[in-house]
């Protein structure tokens, strides 16, 4: 048993733990860190396959911004810790049933469609250099550049989302509007009316 | 030597978790997001276990770019998120059922 | 020849749209133009009759307007000249010539003076395009257009409830006959492909032994074709079973019930009969019912004339009865009898009806005999008239109705029809009975509507007294004119078949007007008349002595064995009932509601139902993507 | 001898007209009245022009434009005018010029609009009978139930929006029909054009099928019997014009549709089942007339019967069928008699819905009861109504006698019962038409409604026109026989040369 192996086995399992913590906990904060724990484990995974730059993207971005976005969300709002348990067990039945008839159909879809299953999934594959990053940065900018650009479009367009749907103004705050300062509209200019009768 | 149906493996296993979480949960929207971003872990595996089964790495490369869409999205999901806690002072499922026919 | 018969069908026609045009013009100007273009008609088919029987031309036969002329078929309107169709003209626009003088007085308090004689314009030259026609097309369209001009006519007092009733009825029963006309019509154009007399006169033998089907049972074609368009002469000469509207007709203006309900309209079905006599004579078996169901019309509506008391019904019911005898004499095929007692009867009916018209406006519009009396010494003229008509009507010997009546009756005798000869000789004991009834209350009973001093000065103006004397002359005399020369085949010789019959009867029966007149003394027709006279005269004059008629027997008479009350009441009842019934049932409630909202309703609840799957949670809408996913792997784990 | 394309600019001309009419906000009334009014008279004068310019002495069609329009399924804008079509396309031309008149002395809320619409409908209607694809067709048949939806839906009667709806998802379910089958015979002859449909060689069980969804396509919009409910309902709710105009010529496309599609293509299906169809048209002339006579609203009586009217056309068609082995000219006399009943119908069913539009006017109310003695104040209106009432009857001299007795004399060349039947309609229009003249125009006026006053100009300019069209279609029809003749023929043989 090589040393991959056995670490694979670890981490996954520890993986799928923290998986089903992550639904299956009542306080929202708990399952946020669980998430949090399981993109560590599934980038300790990730670099096993040979994507060490993806990995630690994935920590970086991910558990960095993500994740403290959720941890905002959850403390700002105050949300009730979950009162509604029973109705939670009604439908765990099902939804392991549901969970158990999906997995067996993949896994048996997965099966016979790939022939030699002991393919070795670790790999490092070649482009410019032995270097993930190296080989990765290559392909972003010469062959996937418009995808590139695009990227950075969504990510604006995340951020701009965001402070749109959020933003309120507050009423209380006085600033000056120049331009509404300077317009006059003729309803409201002056009007001299000369005195006929001198 | 890690053969590549462990890692198709768990993948699905990750996949069915966080879809039982969406179609399970009964607390709240949160939830619900978390369980999304365990979905797109799950497929980013994939993309990376096949992108070395073919010797690619534009697996790798879609990975990136699912990466910046989920972050892209998941800002706006939690965005959406507060305007619905603030009008509706409650994210809990059960309460968000405007939409019923 | 042609030209000339065009001028004369067309001068009414000008009459009319001249009269149209200058709608509310003056009272004098509409005179002038009506009466000058009927008396423009009469003048020329006099002089073509003249020119015809001088020059004995052949009949002619020509096509004036193409209606429709296409590969396959051609109809057209044509004129057809020969002595029966000129001696038609000279009758109707004589007819209407004087009845149209006549109205000139009767109708002068009419606000609507001038679309009367738009109408009776339009009528005479309809009914010269039925006289003059020489195909069927145009025989049919004449035939609506003189059922139009008569429900304009008689619905002519529009704001009387009555005659807008009688006028609907009319013209409905005369549709029930034209659909008999339109279908004979329409066998003949579609069978020989032509609608033209002579040609279908032509092909008569072999119209003969063809026979058709009809529901399933075989008939010869020619005795379809003849019993149809016979069924069309039944409604418009108001035989038997459609004889129901004339009587009722009776509410259009008098001169109207002289001109169209006496003279013309009703005797157009008897000339269609005679014009196409080479048709009918091959058709024995419809001859035959002919003769029958002229002699039950001429001797049962006679005797209803008996009990009535409207003196125009009575004119009615008699014009009726003598229609009947004409289509006895068509039955019998004496076509030229039959045409002969059509124009006598044409003048003395018109006549009567147009004493009875003075008769009315003398006593205010009162029609009822029982209220008017007493009238000999006030209405010397309109006495003397009356009293000729009425000798002609009953067949006194030398009057022209007695050549033309009791010729009729002796010819039917004569030639062995026994049944309808018995009743022709009885309906002479009512004809008689009711003229007495009419004559001796009118003329001798006290008058009960004391208006002596109205009555006392003028009896009425000239021109409703001069018709009456005018006509007078052809009502008396018209007889021992032509008796000779139209039996022995002179005058009709060429357009009416079975000639030979007449001369036959001539012949060995009659020899000549002379002796007719000496040896009918002798016959049981004068002897049936005297009897009948001596009984009227005690019964109506006398009040000698009174005849408890059963009351059953009364009020079957009274009600026109029926025929009133089933027309007036039952069939519009009826008609009421099933139209409501397949409206409301059929209509609405089956196809409206029970197929077509049926579907709506059936949709929107379909559609309620379909609504609360969606119920709002996120989770059902997931557990539907999550099953559905499902579903599609195991479809695509069963494909491979 | 034509270098324009006569036929497209008689379409597409009253189409834009009339769009200007409606977007543009601000016309006032009477400008738009005077654009509707020389906008028809043009078509008015150019269809006129183009029936002289029509040879009418071969059956060939005529005016031929062809030019692709939608290269990927072959389809072809193609345009082509034969006598039925020539003669259709002059009746509506002539029934709009009618209306553009008689709508100006109207006073309706959006005038511009409402006369826009009908010069769409115009166009449209000129659409519908010069087209020879099929798709073309098919659209413009479709495309002519959107104006009269608008028109009866805005400035209908009370509850019009149930009229409207139901008109229109009626038509919508028949024309999908036809739809499904045109598609299936284009798939089969490889084009869309009418032409080509004439060659397909179908299996019996095809035939019958197509056969029945064009009739039922067809028959709801002639109306037939059974699926005629809509017309009354839309007629009772329209506006004057619009139910001038649905009378006269939207139920006479129904009617070239059967002889254009249902003719042709299904010709042994149509043998076979031509007992049945005549039945059905028999009962819609005796039937509805029973019921005509027992209406109460008067526009509703004359929607009858136009139905009992166009029962005659349905007969006239079907049998052509029925005679077309045993005696082509007793056909060749139906099919005549159906295109002239389908052009008489036109003019009279129009001019009734004057007389009644004008009534309304006075009185406010359709009911027979609340109208009485109209003829004390209107003379000369009471007396165009009679001659209107007696056409409707079938009188001789008028137009209505001309087409009913052709198809009595074929329908009697195939077996008298039918001949009888049809005949009987003679008493029947005559006594509901004469039932309604009795009561409204005549009898005394109890109710003394001081409402009527005479007509105004406009009204007896259009009701004397149409006094002298039907009198001369009555009278010395040969002009219009000789339009259709050529082309009647032609269908009747190509059909007896096709079945052989």
């Amino acid at each position: 048993m090589n040393i991959e192996l056995i670490t694979f086995f670890i981490f996954s399992t520890l993986l799928i733990f923290t998986c089903i913590k992550v639904i299956t906990s009542s306080n929202p904060v708990l399952s946020a860190i669980n998430l949090v724990f399981s993109f560590f484990l599934s980038a300790v995974l990730w670099l096993l396959l040979g994507a060490e730059f993806l990995s630690i993207i994935l920590i970086l971005v991910y558990v960095g911004a993500v994740m403290v976005l959720f941890l905002f969300v959850v403390m700002m709002l105050d949300i009730n810790i979950a009162k509604k348990t029973a109705a939670y067990i009604k439908y765990l039945p099902l939804g392991i049933a549901v969970f158990i008839a999906f997995n067996i159909l993949i896994i048996y879809f997965f099966i016979n469609t790939f022939e030699n299953i002991d393919y070795n999934a670790v790999k490092n594959i070649e482009i410019i250099s032995d270097s993930n990053t190296q080989n990765l940065g290559y392909l972003l900018f010469t062959k996937y550049i418009i995808e590139f650009e695009i990227a950075g479009l969504i990510l604006l367009l995340g951020i701009i989302s965001a402070i749109v749907l959020t933003y309120r103004k507050n009423p209380k705050n006085k600033y000056q509007n120049p331009t509404k300062q300077i317009s006059a509209s003729k309803k409201d200019r002056l009007k001299i009316i000369t005195d006929l009768k001198e | 030597m890690i053969p590549i149906s462990y890692y198709l493996i768990l993948s699905t296993i990750i996949f069915t978790i966080s879809i039982a979480g969406i179609f399970l949960n009964r607390k709240n929207i949160l939830v619900l997001l978390m369980s999304l971003e365990l979905m797109f872990l799950s497929v980013n595996f994939n993309l990376i276990t096949l992108g070395n089964y073919l010797g690619d790495l534009t697996g790798q490369v879609f990975v990136f770019f699912v990466l910046t869409v989920v972050a892209a999205e998941s800002a706006i999901g939690l965005a959406l998120l507060i305007v619905l806690f603030r009008s509706k002072k409650s994210i809990d499922v059960d309460d968000l059922s405007e939409l019923k026919g | 020849m042609i030209n000339i018969a065009l001028l004369l069908l067309l001068t009414p026609l000008i009459g009319t749209l001249i009269l149209l045009y200058l709608q509310n013009s003056s009272k004098k100007l509409t005179i002038i133009i009506s009466n000058l273009s009927i008396l423009f008609s009469f003048l020329l088919s006099v002089y073509l009759l003249i020119l015809y029987i001088s020059s004995n031309a052949s009949t002619l036969s020509k096509d004036v307007l193409v209606f429709a002329d296409v590969k396959i078929y051609s109809l057209a309107f044509g004129l057809y000249i020969d002595s029966l169709s000129l001696v038609m003209c000279t009758v109707v626009t004589s007819v209407s010539f004087l009845v149209h003088y006549y109205s000139i007085s009767y109708m002068k308090d009419e606000k609507s003076f001038n679309r009367f004689f738009i109408y009776t314009n339009f009528f005479t030259f309809s009914m010269l395009l039925i006289v003059l026609s020489n195909n069927f097309f145009q025989l049919f369209i004449g035939w609506e257009l003189v059922g139009l001009s008569s429900y304009l006519l008689i619905g002519f007092w529009t704001k009387k409830n009555s005659a807008i009733k009688a006028n609907y009825k009319a013209f409905l029963v005369n549709r029930v006959g034209d659909i008999g006309l339109i279908l004979g019509l329409c066998l003949i154009f579609i069978s020989y492909n032509t609608t033209n007399y002579n040609e279908v006169f032509q092909l008569k033998d072999t119209i003969n032994n063809t026979n058709i089907n009809i529901f399933g049972y075989t008939f010869n074609t020619l005795s379809c074709i003849c019993l149809l368009l016979f069924i069309g002469a039944m409604a418009k000469s108001a035989q038997v079973p459609l004889h129901f509207w004339l009587p009722d007709s009776m509410e259009g203006p008098t001169p109207i019930s002289a001109l169209i309900h006496a003279a013309t309209m009703v005797t157009a079905g008897i000339y269609m009969v005679a014009r196409l006599s080479p048709l009918y004579v091959l058709a024995e078996d419809v001859s035959l019912f002919i003769l029958y169901v002229g002699s039950i019309t001429a001797f049962f509506l006679g005797i209803v004339a008996l009990v009535q008391n409207d003196i125009k019904r009575i004119i009615a019911y008699s014009t009726i009865s003598q229609l009947g005898y004409m289509t006895a004499a068509l039955g019998a095929s004496l076509y030229s009898l039959a045409i002969f007692h059509l124009i006598t009867h044409a003048f003395f009916k018109a006549l009567l009806f147009l004493c009875a018209g003075s008769i009315i406006i003398k006593c205010h519009h009162e029609q009822d005999i029982r209220k008017i009396g007493g009238l000999r010494r006030f209405m010397p003229i309109t006495y003397m008239a009356f009293l000729y008509a009425s000798l002609s009507l009953i067949g006194f010997p030398l009057t022209s109705g007695f050549y033309s009546k009791e010729t009729i009756i002796d010819a039917v005798g004569y030639y062995g029809h026994t049944i309808p000869y018995t009743m022709l000789l009885l309906s002479i004991f009512t004809t008689t009975l009711y003229t007495a009834k009419i004559f001796s209350k009118v003329f001798f009973g006290e008058s009960t509507l004391h208006l002596d001093s109205e009555l006392k000065n003028k009896e009425n103006d000239f021109e409703m007294l001069m018709p009456l004397v005018v006509l007078t002359i052809p009502s008396v005399f018209l007889g021992i004119f032509i008796y000779d020369s139209l039996m022995l085949g002179t005058l009709f010789g060429t357009s009416l078949a079975a000639q030979e019959l007449v001369v036959s009867f001539y012949n060995d029966y009659v020899i000549n007007s002379l002796n007719f007149f000496l040896h009918s003394f002798l016959t049981i027709n004068f002897l049936i008349l005297t009897s009948a006279i001596i009984f009227g005269y005690f019964y109506y004059y006398k009040k000698s002595f009174v005849i408890k008629t059963p009351s059953f027997i009364k009020n079957i008479l009274t009600e026109e064995y029926g025929f009133n009350i089933f027309s007036s009441k039952y069939i519009p009842e009826f008609q009421n009932f099933i139209t409501k019934y397949l409206w409301r049932r059929v209509d609405i409630s089956a196809i409206d509601n029970g197929f077509v909202n049926n579907t709506s309703y059936f949709l929107n609840k379909i559609s309620h139902k379909v609504r609360k799957v969606h119920t709002g949670f996120i989770y059902h809408y997931s557990l539907t993507i999550i099953s559905a996913l499902i579903i599609l792997l195991l479809i695509i784990g069963y494909k491979n | 001898m034509f270098d324009y394309p006569i036929l497209s600019l008689l379409i597409w001309i009253p189409i834009l007209i009339g769009l200007v009419l409606i977007l543009s906000k601000n016309i006032s009334d009477n400008i738009s009245q005077l654009i509707t009014l020389l906008t028809s008279f043009l078509i008015l004068v150019v269809s006129i022009n183009l029936t002289q310019a029509y040879d009418h002495t071969t059956s060939q069609l005529q005016f031929i434009e062809r030019i692709e329009w939608i290269s990927g399924l072959n389809i072809f804008y193609y345009l082509a005018v034969d006598g039925i079509s020539v003669s259709l396309i002059l009746l509506t031309a002539f029934i709009n010029f009618l209306i553009a008149i008689y709508a100006s002395s109207e006073n309706y809320v959006k005038k511009s609009s409402f006369l826009g619409y009908f010069l769409i409908l115009e166009g449209l209607l000129i659409g519908t009978f010069s087209a020879f694809d099929s798709i073309l067709f098919y659209i413009f048949f479709e495309s002519l139930l959107i104006p009269l939806f608008l028109i009866i839906g805005i400035w209908g009667g009370a509850n019009r929006k149930y009229a409207t709806l139901k008109f229109f998802l009626y038509t919508l379910f028949g024309s999908v029909l036809m739809l499904i089958s045109i598609i299936y015979l284009a798939k089969i002859s490889g084009s869309f054009a009418i032409q080509d449909f004439y060659s397909v060689n179908l299996s019996f069980q095809e035939e019958i099928l197509i056969l029945l969804a064009f009739l039922i396509g067809f028959g709801i919009k002639i109306p037939m019997w059974p699926v005629h409910t809509w017309l009354p309902d839309a007629h009772v709710e329209a506006p004057t014009s619009g139910s001038v105009i649905l009378a006269s010529v939207l139920l006479k496309v129904g009617g070239y549709g059967m002889i254009r599609f249902m003719l042709p293509v299904t010709t042994d299906a149509g043998i076979y089942l031509s007992e049945y169809m005549i039945y059905l048209s028999l009962i819609a002339i005796i039937y509805i007339s029973f019921v005509a006579y027992a209406q109460e609203d008067m526009k509703k009586l004359i929607a009858y019967s136009s139905v009992a009217h166009m029962g005659f056309v349905t007969l006239g068609i079907f049998l052509v069928f029925n005679l077309l082995d045993s005696n082509t000219s007793a056909a060749i006399i139906g099919l005549e008699g159906a295109m002239v009943q389908m052009i008489s119908h036109g003019l009279i069913s129009a001019a009734l819905f004057f007389c009644i539009g004008i009534i309304y006017k006075h009185s406010k109310s359709r009911l027979l009861k609340d109208n009485y003695g109209v003829s004390k104040f209107m003379p000369i209106f009471s007396f165009m109504m009679i001659f209107f009432l007696m056409a409707n009857s079938g009188l001789p001299g008028t137009s209505g006698f001309v087409g009913e007795f052709l198809v009595i004399t074929s329908s009697l060349g195939s077996s008298f019962l039918f001949g009888f039947l049809a005949a009987t309609s003679l008493l029947l229009s005559a006594s509901y038409s004469l039932k309604m003249g009795k009561t409204v125009l005549f009898g005394d006026n109890l109710k003394n409604i001081q409402g009527y006053t005479e007509c105004s100009f406009n009204e007896k300019i259009v009701l004397t026109i149409l006094i002298i069209f039907i009198l001369y279609l009555g009278i010395i029809p040969d002009y219009l026989f000789k339009i259709i003749d050529q082309s009647v023929i032609g269908i009747v043989e190509s059909l007896s040369a096709g079945k052989i």
